[in-house]
């Protein structure tokens, strides 16, 4: 398989390490939400899981080293686009347009 | 060269071999005698053999069903000695050379005699699944001792290897615009057109040249042979830039334009013509931005009973020996046929002089005259007789009656080799598709990047073959390439529908080597297992190594008609890589046994080889356990003196391996705050903090001291475990969580070279080693850190300790590392500095009450280690919120304590359970707790320490429990519990 | 004439040609209710649907199935058996789990051929030893059987095994003699066919594409064999447990991997017990036709189809070759892959769900084939509302109590345990 | 007295000729002793900010940051992210104040130049990547056989190798084994 990583381009996937599903941002630092709410549940341990496009993590372990997100059809294993993680919760339009499976 | 053995089969001409040059080798320790070309299969069929090998379930004797990689039946041992035995070799595709030894396989006694033939007595007992339905008499043991270790007896093929693989195997990336799979005329006509498009192509071949159908089917073009026309083609692709990988099978399809494929590259070479340091295999990962599947079609039998007698072969197989290899495989040969394609077979075996009666299922089948070809119409082979060979056919239908005959060729029809064009199924959302008309499965629909060219789409005359090939070349952007004029072209057409003869049954076999038969996908179907999945798993029907190549259409078709159904509703069963077998090494590669993984080493590591140290593996790393001196007995021995010399007076270790993190940005002490569960914005320059990490989940991650070498720069260090993770884990957290941060941190593990010197007489040996710098308890107190340097090389001394000692941390660029340790050796030797290792290192650790990963084991929060005072109630970090759950403040929930013997010399285990009570009961129910690390022996405590984790644990100090061990044949142990810090509680020592 | 399997029967059916043998289980139409559905013909449905007839006389129960019975993960397993866990909540229900199969060929009147040839677990440092050591005897705390061997104990065992190493040389193992392999397939077709005797429903091809919820409670479902009704539900689809938890609006804490498996051409017996080794999480057993049966770790991104990639491939075939290097010349036969239902601390969840009548079996990752028996047999008990102890801690709430289940101790990362 | 510096590359990494002997050597490496390496790293949003430091200060032309606009000695491992050749530490953090993070990796990378006939058939070996597509002067952060390697494309058959120091005994070895076919030369 090859991932695309906006830094260094295509690449073997063997490259990169998978950490899961990039379905919720990180709460906020220092918010009331406790534990068992949906935002830290939904951040770590519930996950929508869909058959289709989803956004996961992987970390380019053997490469640039930058953590992204890849938008991938779970499906076929299709890698219809990915971007710097550090870009991701920031462009919530991006989020949202990959999250409605476009 | 050796005398001419004579080959009673091989014609004087003809077939693509080398009679120049006879090549000697032996069969069951018979010698015979082929040509360089010849296969295993062709060069014995030439010597007039005709037993190659025994069936898996009833042991029946065997010979050769096809000339190819479809190969069932003929299964043999190349033996090298016992490290170098590789069984289960296709006869057909092995090829000869001088010296080789082959042998045939499972059967016990001579292989015309195998004792295990019993089994084919008693075969109506052992209908399809019969083990499920019986040996459980009698229960488990009966099972398991009795029952079980017959068959896995009986089982299995070939003799296992019984040592590692002497030969090496390499990994090579490969890249292409276009991958043509099969180097038939098909693909290399498409491979011509891209390459010539200026695309870089690679041809993979499976077979020992390039070439497929058009080496053996005896067409002509423009003119020329068919292997004339081949060469000729393969010289354009090269001349043009593209590859050609003979001997190379792609093996499976996986995501993006990935391919696996195994190049053979010494099998059929004598060692001496092996090309030095070369390897055996080469495993190509091949990427590539379009792909051509022109991978042929394999050639199916019909259900007949006694279709598997020796003699009995595919029509195209015995073509293929005539034609390819000039061997005759008889000379009164039936040939059972269901389409016009056998014709092209009859008429070549009578041009070799064979005579030659065709029993042509069709009774309306066109007329066809060849020379001394006699042909019977709507009959078909309804019994083969001949229990080592084919002697006599029975036919029926039309007419009926029995013929003499030494060949058997079968042409049931053709199943395009779709395979490997529906490994990645989901990706088209289709498996292959019937098609009614051709009775063959085809490709599905294929994406945008992939074509299809040649008889795997389904077309049969070599001329429409080279229309796919041309269009295929189309599609992916290939130039128009003038195509060759077919002459003496094969007759084709499509097969008349007879998967099984009428009265086919317990001896009509389908899938030959797990002898599944005609008649077990009827019992299938009758005992409910109706879809073609529950067929296969209950008959094993094409589950052999041969994957049901010949096998699998014509069983899902006849499970079709027992239930009523399409073809085409049945559909077929999955097909999985690889498409033939290849071994496991092969896609190891180079990463085995002392290469499985890196090694690191620290920069003293040939300094510690020499110095007597064993070492211990810590993830990728070795470090040193111990040190034996003159004198030690065992390795507590050696660690107990190092322990006693650091105490007493003086050690050193080396601490390279730690991780360590060189944090930078205005942002570094807030970023840190976020990390650790303490706080650091108030950590001045020229002082460290020990820290704790949490993850998300709130249990501990990881622990170390962090310095502050200036005010936007910080320097981590991590456990040697955990090093990769903290680094992963903090990057992570930075760009997903805060990319904002004005931080940059890069892991500086490896420039830096870290020694301990630990003891009493630690800061006497620093300040010799830095005379300039004052390392008084006052200018280098107890977690400071002074920035200097050593022979013009930056060096940081930290003043920090793990061994509880008055300790300092040295940490110098490693590449000067060894002769910094050496200085410090000199240094030290007044005061007999004792190098220690991580035994030593663990027992004083476990006397101040250290933990390290066998107490951070990823599921202990920060109270259950006894550091839960360390988190700031100030701010929010990594972790916090979770270790906010309820089962966090759980009273049940097992602390750290400290253990000691109650007695010199006892034991105490490490995995032990505590409990209060020597007696039991000791269940689950009872059990406090667990022992996580021992110290053997303390010389603290002149006896067994250890940390242990238990309910409860402050109430127990002072008072009596018991370490059991059933896995040390139960012993128990007394112990004392006390708190975890043996050793100097109120850190007077470091601080000294 | 009974039609229980046995040698006379065998024998019988094959002096008049096997024509008295009837099929193994019906095919029948869906009713339009049942007591009892249970989504996912795998494994565990089918064990579920057989212990709700068997121990509890429900037998108005229907299983459906997308496909065909004992096609997912059941079917495609590398048939590890064994109750070697370290915590109370998996050990427990492992070891319930492991005397069941002990019984279970004469249960279920089918030989599903568990075969106790022990596993061993390597080890290659004095700390994972002690480790181990605490895990076996946890174990014999919970009633099961653990045996520590040192270097010389595992190369006796199992002489193949490169047990020096120059890499990662092996100290020892921790051995449970009671685990071992059982036929895949078998197991899934004795509970079905033991099943279908007692009155179970076995429908297949039915795929359930909605779930009924009415005031917060289940009443039936949409398949695509038309609507079916019941009062209580029972999932149990493994890899696809998102996917079905979804049609009742539930978001559960899995993710879903594929894990590939592989088998070699049959050789000649060439290793007796289950193995793994601890440096590449590689395990291998050999089985009765004598292909070696082996896998190691997910490929690790979030999957639904049953395949997997080269990387992961090349993983287990180093790790394999450097811990049987005999191996190297065996040839790979073929490989395959199956969807696994991850959960957050790596252990399983068997629970009611917030809506009422619909109950929860998943998040087996790649240990759920051992828990065949042991999950129909609880999962049952709790459909039939008498819940057992086994499975207290499986709960599905235990992520937001922190009571998590973490054998690796590797903490919420799905992928990784 | 300056101190030694230890070789990283282990005891079998010596000068002359390994694996095949006949003909010339396919492969030939060498191991820069003593080279200045210094790692910098961008604060976010400062990789522009901080190529114009280097810039100015060494006349290292970045241009935009993409892997294939590095240059010999000022190798691109990421976004933002280099490694320096031939300028010590005090220097480039000097250069890049604030804008980024600097460190000295002189003794954690370990430098090997490679070139040779064989070298695409040896590093079709060891390297995923496809030289077709990787013009000279092009960096790429890989692996080499696994472990985590940048290499840098200085001609048509000449590369430069970075790798960690406590790996570097690890890759000569294998750098041995996969190159003993081509007949391999070390400096
Ligand atoms: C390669 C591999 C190796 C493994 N090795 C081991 C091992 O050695 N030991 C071990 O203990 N475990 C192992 N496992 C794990 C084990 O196989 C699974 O945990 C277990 O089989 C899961 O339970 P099951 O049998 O009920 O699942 P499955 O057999 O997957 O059953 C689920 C069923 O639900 C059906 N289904 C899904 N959605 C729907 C729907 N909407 N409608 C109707 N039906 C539906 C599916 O078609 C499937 O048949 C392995 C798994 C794999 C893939
Ligand atoms: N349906 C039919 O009637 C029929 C059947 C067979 C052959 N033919 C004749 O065969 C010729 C067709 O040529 P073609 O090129 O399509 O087929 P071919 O059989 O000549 O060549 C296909 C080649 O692909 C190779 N191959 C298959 N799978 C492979 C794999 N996974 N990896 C590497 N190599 C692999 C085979 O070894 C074979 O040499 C025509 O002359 C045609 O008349 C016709
Ligand atoms: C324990 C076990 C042993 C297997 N042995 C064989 C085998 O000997 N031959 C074979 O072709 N397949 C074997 N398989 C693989 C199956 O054919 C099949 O690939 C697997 O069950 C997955 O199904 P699928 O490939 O249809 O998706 C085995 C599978 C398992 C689980
Ligand atoms: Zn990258």
């Amino acid at each position: 398989m090859l991932i695309f990583c906006p830094h260094c381009g295509m690449r073997p996937s063997e490259e990169f390490t998978p950490k899961g599903l990039a379905e919720a941002p990180r709460p906020a630092l220092g918010g009331d939400d406790r534990p068992e709410d949906d935002a830290w549940q939904d951040y770590l341990h519930t996950r929508t899981n869909k058959a289709g496009q989803t956004n996961e993590y992987f970390h380019h372990s053997l490469g640039c080293r930058r953590w992204i997100v890849v938008h991938r059809n779970t499906l076929t294993h299709e890698v219809t686009g990915s971007t710097m993680a550090s870009e991701f919760w920031q462009n919530q339009q991006q989020a949202q347009d990959w999250e409605a499976g476009q | 060269m050796s005398a001419r053995l004579p080959q009673p089969n091989r014609l004087d001409h003809g077939g693509i071999i080398n009679r120049d040059r006879p090549v000697t080798f032996t069969f069951d320790r018979r010698v015979y005698q082929g040509f360089e070309g010849d296969s295993l299969a062709s060069a014995l069929l030439a010597n007039g053999v005709k037993l190659f090998g025994r069936s898996f379930k009833y042991h029946r004797p065997r010979g050769i069903l096809g000339a190819g990689p479809e190969e069932p039946n003929a299964l043999v041992e190349v033996d090298r000695g016992p490290a170098d035995r590789d069984p289960n070799h296709r006869a057909t595709m092995l090829e000869i050379y001088e010296g080789l030894e082959t042998f045939s396989q499972n059967h016990i006694g001579p292989l015309n005699m195998d004792l295990m033939e019993v089994n084919d007595l008693f075969s109506r007992f052992l209908p399809a699944g019969f083990y499920y339905k019986t040996f459980f008499f009698g229960g488990l043991q009966a099972w398991y001792r009795l029952y079980e270790p017959i068959i896995r007896r009986a089982a299995g093929l070939g003799r296992p290897p019984l040592a590692a693989d002497p030969h090496h195997y390499d990994k090579i990336y490969t890249h292409a615009d276009t991958l043509v799979v099969g180097g038939g005329i098909a693909g290399l006509t498409t491979a011509l057109s891209l390459a010539k498009a200026g695309q870089s192509v690679v041809v993979c071949e499976e077979r020992d040249r390039m070439g497929g159908s058009a080496l053996w089917q005896g067409e002509t073009f423009n003119g020329e042979t068919g292997a004339a026309y081949i060469a000729h083609m393969c010289r354009e692709i090269e001349a043009a830039g593209g590859r050609l990988l003979p001997r190379t099978t792609v093996f499976g399809v996986y995501d993006a334009g990935t391919f696996g494929a195994v190049e053979r590259c010494h099998d059929h070479l004598t060692k001496a013509d092996r090309a030095p340091h070369t390897a055996r295999m080469k495993y190509h990962r091949i990427q590539a931005k379009a792909v051509v599947y022109a991978t042929g079609a394999i050639e199916r039998s019909v259900g007949f009973n006694g279709n598997d007698r020796p003699g009995v072969m595919l029509a195209s197989a015995g073509h293929t020996f005539l034609g390819k290899y000039g061997v005759r495989v008889g000379e009164r040969v039936s040939l059972f046929t269901t389409h016009d394609g056998g014709y092209g077979t009859a008429a070549a075996f009578s041009a070799a002089g064979a005579e030659v009666t065709v029993l042509d299922a069709r009774t309306d089948a066109a007329d066809v005259s060849i020379d001394g070809v006699r042909v019977i119409k709507g009959v078909y082979a309804g019994q083969a007789h001949g229990r080592m060979g084919v002697r006599r056919v029975d036919y029926d239908g039309a007419s009926s009656g029995s013929l003499d005959a030494d060949a058997l060729l079968v042409a049931g029809g053709w199943n395009p080799a779709v395979h490997l064009t529906s490994h990645t199924t989901d990706r088209r959302q289709s498996k292959p598709v019937y098609d009614a008309e051709l009775l063959a499965f085809v490709p599905p629909e294929l994406v945008d990047q992939e074509a299809a060219a040649g008889s795997v789409t389904g077309a049969m005359s070599t001329a429409d073959c080279l229309a796919t090939a041309q269009a295929a070349g189309k599609k992916l952007g290939g130039k128009k390439i003038e195509l060759p004029t077919v002459d003496q072209a094969l007759p084709v057409s499509k097969p008349m529908e007879m998967w099984a003869v009428p009265g086919a049954g317990d001896a009509a076999f389908l899938d030959m080597q797990n002898d599944a038969t005609v008649k077990d996908v009827k019992l299938a179907a009758q005992e409910g297992f109706k879809s073609v999945e529950h067929m296969k798993r209950y008959t094993t029907l094409g589950m052999a190594t041969d994957q049901g190549k010949t096998a699998n259409v014509t069983g899902l078709a006849l499970l079709a008609a027992a239930t009523g159904r399409d073809i085409a509703q049945v559909g077929t069963t999955t097909f999985r890589p690889p498409y033939t077998p290849i071994p496991i090494g092969v896609l190891a590669g180079h990463h085995r046994q002392r290469d499985y993984a890196p090694f690191r080493y620290s920069p003293v590591h040939a300094w510690a080889e020499d110095n007597g140290a064993t070492f211990m593996e810590a993830g990728l790393w070795m470090r040193p356990a111990y040190y034996t001196a003159p004198g030690d007995k065992d390795w507590l021995d050696s660690a107990v003196r190092e322990t006693r010399a650091t105490r007493g007076s003086l050690g050193i270790t080396d601490v390279s391996t730690l991780g360590k993190i060189d944090i930078q940005g205005p942002d570094a002490a807030e970023f840190l705050n976020r990390l650790y569960t303490n706080g650091w914005k108030t950590l001045p320059v020229g002082k460290a903090r020990y820290g704790l990490m949490l993850r998300e989940d709130g249990l501990v991650f990881d622990d170390g001291t962090t310095s502050r070498l200036g005010e936007n720069h910080y320097y981590m260090t991590t456990t040697t475990a955990h090093a990769a993770a903290v680094m992963t884990h903090m990057e992570f957290m930075h760009q997903s969580a805060w990319p904002d941060l004005a931080v940059a941190f890069a892991s500086v593990t490896d420039q830096w070279g870290a020694l301990a010197l630990a003891g009493p007489n630690a800061r006497a040996c620093l300040a010799k080693l830095f005379p300039e710098v004052d390392v008084s308890n006052d200018g280098l107190p107890f977690m400071g850190v002074i920035e200097t340097q050593w022979q013009g090389y930056t060096a940081r001394l930290f003043r920090i300790s793990f061994s509880g000692e008055l300790a300092y941390e040295v940490a110098v660029p490693a590449d000067i590392f060894d002769a910094f340790w050496q200085a410090a050796l000199q240094a030290g030797a007044e005061w007999k500095i004792t190098p220690y290792g991580l035994e030593a290192l663990n027992i004083m650790r476990i006397e101040k009450g250290h933990v390290t990963g066998a107490e951070l084991d990823g599921r202990v929060s920060m109270d259950d280690v006894g550091l839960g005072k360390m988190v700031s109630s100030k701010k929010d970090f990594v972790g916090r919120a979770m270790s906010e759950r309820e089962a966090f403040s759980d009273p049940d929930r097992a602390k750290m304590v400290g253990l000691v013997a109650a007695k010199p010399g006892d034991k105490i285990i490490g995995g032990g359970i505590v409990f209060d009570s020597a007696e039991g009961p000791f269940d689950y129910t009872t059990m406090l707790g667990y022992v996580t690390s021992v110290a053997q022996y303390s010389p603290l405590k002149d006896r067994a320490i250890a940390l242990a984790f238990i309910k409860n644990a402050a109430d127990w100090h002072g008072k009596t429990l018991y370490v059991v061990s059933h896995v040390h044949g139960k012993s128990i142990m007394e112990v004392r519990a006390e708190s975890p810090h043996f050793y100097d509680p109120n850190n007077e020592k470091v601080m000294a | 004439m009974s039609d229980r399997y046995g040698f006379w029967r065998l024998l019988r059916e094959g002096l008049r040609g096997h024509t008295g043998w009837g099929p193994a289980w019906r095919d029948p139409e869906p009713k339009a209710e049942y007591d009892v559905i249970i989504i996912g013909g795998g494994g565990h449905g089918l064990a579920t649907a057989y212990y709700l007839a068997k121990v509890h006389g429900i037998t108005n129960v229907a299983v459906l199935e997308k496909g065909y019975l004992g096609g997912g993960n059941v079917g495609r397993n590398t048939t590890i058996v064994r109750s070697n866990y370290l915590h109370t909540g998996n050990e427990l229900f492992y070891e319930k789990s492991l005397q069941l199969w002990e019984g279970l060929s004469g249960d279920l009147d089918y030989n599903v051929m568990f075969s106790p040839r022990s596993i061993i677990n390597c080890f290659h440092t004095d700390g994972q030893r002690d480790a181990e050591a605490r895990r076996g005897n946890q174990m014999i705390l919970h009633g099961a059987d653990a045996v520590l061997l040192d270097k010389e104990g595992v190369r006796r065992e199992a002489p193949l095994i490169d047990v020096d190493n120059p890499r990662f040389p092996i100290y020892g193992g921790l051995m449970q003699k009671r685990a071992g392999t059982a036929r895949h397939d078998a197991v899934a077709w004795g509970f079905a066919r033991g099943a279908d005797k007692r009155g179970v429903d076995l429908i297949q091809n039915c795929e359930v594409t909605g779930i009924d919820v009415e005031d917060g409670r289940v009443t039936g479902v949409q398949t695509s064999r038309g609507p079916i009704k019941a009062k209580k539900i029972g999932m149990a689809v493994a890899g696809n447990t998102s996917r079905v938890g979804a049609l009742a609006g539930l978001r559960l804490p899995i993710e879903s991997h594929v894990l590939q498996a592989f088998v070699s051409e049959g050789i000649k017996p060439m290793l007796h017990n289950v193995i793994t080794f601890g440096a590449g999480h590689f395990y291998i057993s050999q089985s009765d036709k004598g292909g070696l049966v082996f896998g190691a770790s997910l490929d690790g991104y979030n999957t639904y189809a049953q395949r997997g990639n080269l990387p992961l491939i090349e993983h287990v075939m180093e790790a394999g070759v450097s811990f049987v290097p005999a191996m190297s010349k065996v040839r790979l036969l073929r490989s395959w892959g199956g969807v696994m239902d991850m959960s957050p601390d790596g252990s399983p969840i068997i629970d009611k769900t917030p809506i009422e009548g619909l109950y929860l079996n998943a998040g087996w990752c790649y240990g759920g084939f051992k828990a065949t028996p042991g999950s129909g047999w609880c999962f049952s008990h709790l459909i039939a509302d008498k819940p057992t102890h086994h499975i207290a801690q499986m709960r599905l709430d235990r992520f937001k109590t922190g009571r998590v289940i973490d054998e690796l101790g590797a903490g919420a990362q799905h992928n990784l345990h | 007295m300056s101190p030694v510096l230890k070789n990283p590359l282990g005891a079998k990494w010596t000068a002359g000729r390994h694996g095949k002997a006949e003909g010339g050597p396919g492969v030939l490496a060498s191991h820069t002793a003593g080279l200045t390496i210094v790692e910098v790293a961008a604060l976010p949003g400062q990789a522009q900010a901080m190529r114009a430091a280097l810039k100015a200060a060494f006349g290292m032309d970045l241009g935009a940051g993409s892997p294939a606009e590095g240059a010999e000695n000022a190798v691109c491992t990421g976004p933002g992210q280099y490694l320096l050749t031939g300028h010590d530490v005090a220097t480039v953090k000097a250069a890049v104040g604030d804008l980024a993070l600097a460190v000295d990796q002189s003794s954690g990378r370990v430098r090997l130049t490679i070139s040779g006939p064989a070298i695409a058939a040896l590093l079709a070996k060891t390297c995923p990547l496809d030289l077709a597509t990787w013009p000279v002067g092009a960096a790429h952060a890989s692996h080499f056989l696994h472990i985590a390697c940048t290499y840098f494309r200085r001609g048509d058959a000449e590369f430069d190798l970075y790798v960690g120091r406590s790996f570097a005994q690890s890759v000569g070895k294998w750098l041995l084994d996969a190159s003993a076919e081509f007949g391999l030369e070390i400096a």
